[in-house]
């Protein structure tokens, strides 16, 4: 069965609400056809999950000036003041987590691991409330593991059945994210035939993802 | 040479060939230029790629590509690009030689706050937890006071972003190497006296008897 | 047809177009080839593939190509390779639809005993307590009895792979299936009776009004 | 400075006693030189950590079969009649682990992580003498990480700053245990020229590799 979507239906089966993974690092990795169209749809409320929130009107800060995110599970949001502005406003719930943890977790969320062991954060606000353990003489965060609804995964590349790579620093969040959400949505900057990616160069697993965004094909 | 440049070029020199070294935003960005020309060091960019180097010529520019500023970047032949829990495996794994980052503040305990202004800014620690809990040696480049006031401090009083120890510490007016006893001032800058530098540092510093001033070619 | 063939054709029954399988070595292995022609499901051997196939054809093997009984495999187009953490992230995680794994003992509660004979046989565990306690189906294919004793019995004497109750148990005398209540007959094999199958069962069986022959075609 | 090593030189570099981590799965993904060059040299009392020890002859088994091995952490060794012999007269001390923790556990070595939070082996005997904690309802085995003093990795190709990729069913165990020793020994069946292999396909970031095994050069 194809897996291929158009823009319009994959984000229509997106409900109001959900908890979305975005892939992406201030941008550049970020599915923004997936973000314009979400925009477009209005699909308020939704938890995010995400490295940061980029700027305004630029990757996962469009979301962002459209009053679309409830919640946020991020490391960074510095470079994007409406984002700070909703929090102090207590428009959007931020949970500020380090960015080495929250790769860790989304992976432990996928991986079917209890969550993760980290040094990161210890003695520091970040361990608040937080269960720690000691392992031979050490102490570490009991960190818990992320899942989402949605992953919404940018590519260099998809095959007709989903296997997938991506381009260099365009990788960052999205193959951790594509394990560890009930269905996977990829925008590739290209589809091509089942074969042409070698499978030593396949990062994300066909089996994993649900939709691809369907490329314009511009001949013919 | 402005204090930036003298801090970089500072910096610079506790860089070793086959380093992995990781610059954080801004003023330790600078160290990257200062190099040798024939030392071989790795750059990671933390969002995913060792080999970073400056954008080589206007127009050379790829979206896929970017530091952790979101700004355009280069790689250099040899680079690889690996996702971010691979990424900060090398960070917090003890991979990474060197990280340099700026700071708000460090006390005498050689503890570090560089992430959170309660009340005033709250950006997010981004990779900076890790890269100080994790990372062989920590340099934290910074002015040693900002706005009149001492970022050396006896204790911090803005949130850690590490309980761990950072190993040098690189200001406009002094090199300080936190120990178990406190502060030790290695070298002061170029044309400071010890004096000044203690008149600037909100704590009690160790002075060995011999502080030499920091080699630096113009 | 012979019993691992019939065992074999039953539980390729189970399988679904898209369907993300591991097979177990030995008679788990012989399901892929009782599955329907137009039927697209991705074999994963555990040592780091999705895509696998049998060997194509004599002479086209491939030292760094084998499954994990490490004989040599062929890999279909669309196949792709990864690390053994990722393989058995994808078991762990839940997104391997159905194992299909040989047994020692399966007990009343639908537990699994089959990586060890204390004092006798010790091979390890492998993949199959990962593979146990991770996939969303897990399916027996075994005899039903071993030397003239019952390998389907009330509670396991042999070290469990994992607490976690199986989901269907295909012998070659019948298709049980575990439940809170204990092991539901579902079918019995062509010529089986239910007493037989009760006969060769060390545990009580829940036996539906209506238990159908399997639907197995020659 | 250069990372080539003759296999001579890179074995004698490992001292007798030493904990070896070594890729492969039932031999395939096994650096054979290597193995064959520590049969040569004759390093006893070594530690291994490996998926297997292959068969007689074959693979690791030919450490097995020399008797350099005190101490093995092990998935399965199950197709090695010979370590089975040596494990139950107690010559070589075993260890068996789940496939999937190995995996985690010798990960998180390399990852600065403090153990694995895994459901494998709660309730078994797997689980006997572990801590165990509850995250959210459910019980998980914390599993601690494993650490090497030489990783021994087999790989497709390295370009000579070290950066590697691997071959299929060959990768396995190698890119996790090229994180998580002191010093990390690549024989590549080909050493490439810097900059051959595209960023995106390195699996094995140069950083982590010590030395390299000179390949035979055959013209010229």
């Amino acid at each position: 069965m194809s897996k291929l979507r158009t823009l319009e239906e994959a984000v229509a089966a997106t409900p109001e609400g959900a908890v979305l993974m975005i892939g992406g690092f201030m941008g550049a990795g970020t599915p923004h056809r997936l973000m314009d169209e979400l925009v477009r749809q209005g699909k308020k409320g939704l938890t995010v999950i995400a490295n940061d929130t980029a700027r305004p009107n630029v990757g996962i800060g469009i979301l962002i000036d459209a009053k679309l995110v409830a919640k946020l599970v991020t490391s960074h949001i510095g470079t994007n003041p409406e984002t700070q502005r909703q929090m102090i406003a207590g428009e959007t719930q931020v949970e500020l987590v380090p960015q080495g943890t929250l790769a860790e977790r989304i992976r432990s969320g996928g991986f079917g691991l209890g969550g993760v062991l980290t040094p990161t954060g210890v003695g520091t606000t970040v361990d608040e409330g937080k269960q720690t353990i000691e392992i031979d003489g050490k102490t570490f965060l009991v960190e818990k593991p992320l899942k989402a609804d949605f992953a919404l995964i940018n590519a260099k590349r998809a095959d007709y059945y989903g296997n997938v790579d991506y381009a260099l620093t365009a990788r960052n969040f999205n193959p951790l994210m594509a394990m560890s959400a009930e269905t996977v949505v990829v925008e590739a900057a290209d589809i091509v035939p089942v074969g042409v990616i070698p499978p030593d160069v396949v990062v994300t697993p066909n089996v994993l993802v649900d939709y691809l965004i369907a490329t314009e094909n511009r001949h013919g | 040479m402005d204090e930036k440049t003298l801090i970089a070029k500072r910096v610079a020199l506790e860089l070793k060939d086959g380093f992995l070294v990781n610059l954080g935003i801004g003023l330790p960005t600078m160290v990257a230029a200062h190099l040798p020309k024939d030392m071989n060091v790795f750059f990671q960019s933390e969002n995913g790629l060792i080999g970073m180097s400056a954008l080589p010529e206007q127009g050379f520019a790829l979206g896929d590509l970017t530091d952790a500023g979101g700004a355009f970047i280069g790689a250099l032949p040899g680079a690889c690009a690996f996702d971010s829990a691979t990424s900060f495996g090398l960070i917090r794994g003890g991979h990474l030689d060197v990280t340099v980052l700026g700071g708000l503040q460090v006390d005498q305990s050689g503890q570090l706050a560089n992430w959170m202004v309660p009340g005033k800014m709250v950006p997010g620690m981004g990779g900076a937890m890790d890269l100080v809990s994790g990372a062989k040696q920590v340099i934290v480049a910074m002015q040693h006071t900002a706005k009149g006031k001492s970022k050396i401090v006896s204790k911090c009083t803005l949130p850690l972003t590490s309980v761990r120890r950072v190993d040098l510490i690189v200001t406009d007016l002094a090199v300080l190497q936190p120990s178990d006893e406190g502060l030790i001032l290695k070298e002061t800058a170029p044309g400071v006296s010890i004096d000044q530098v203690k008149a600037a540092t909100d704590c009690e510093l160790i002075i060995p008897s011999n502080v030499p001033e920091m080699q630096i070619t113009a």
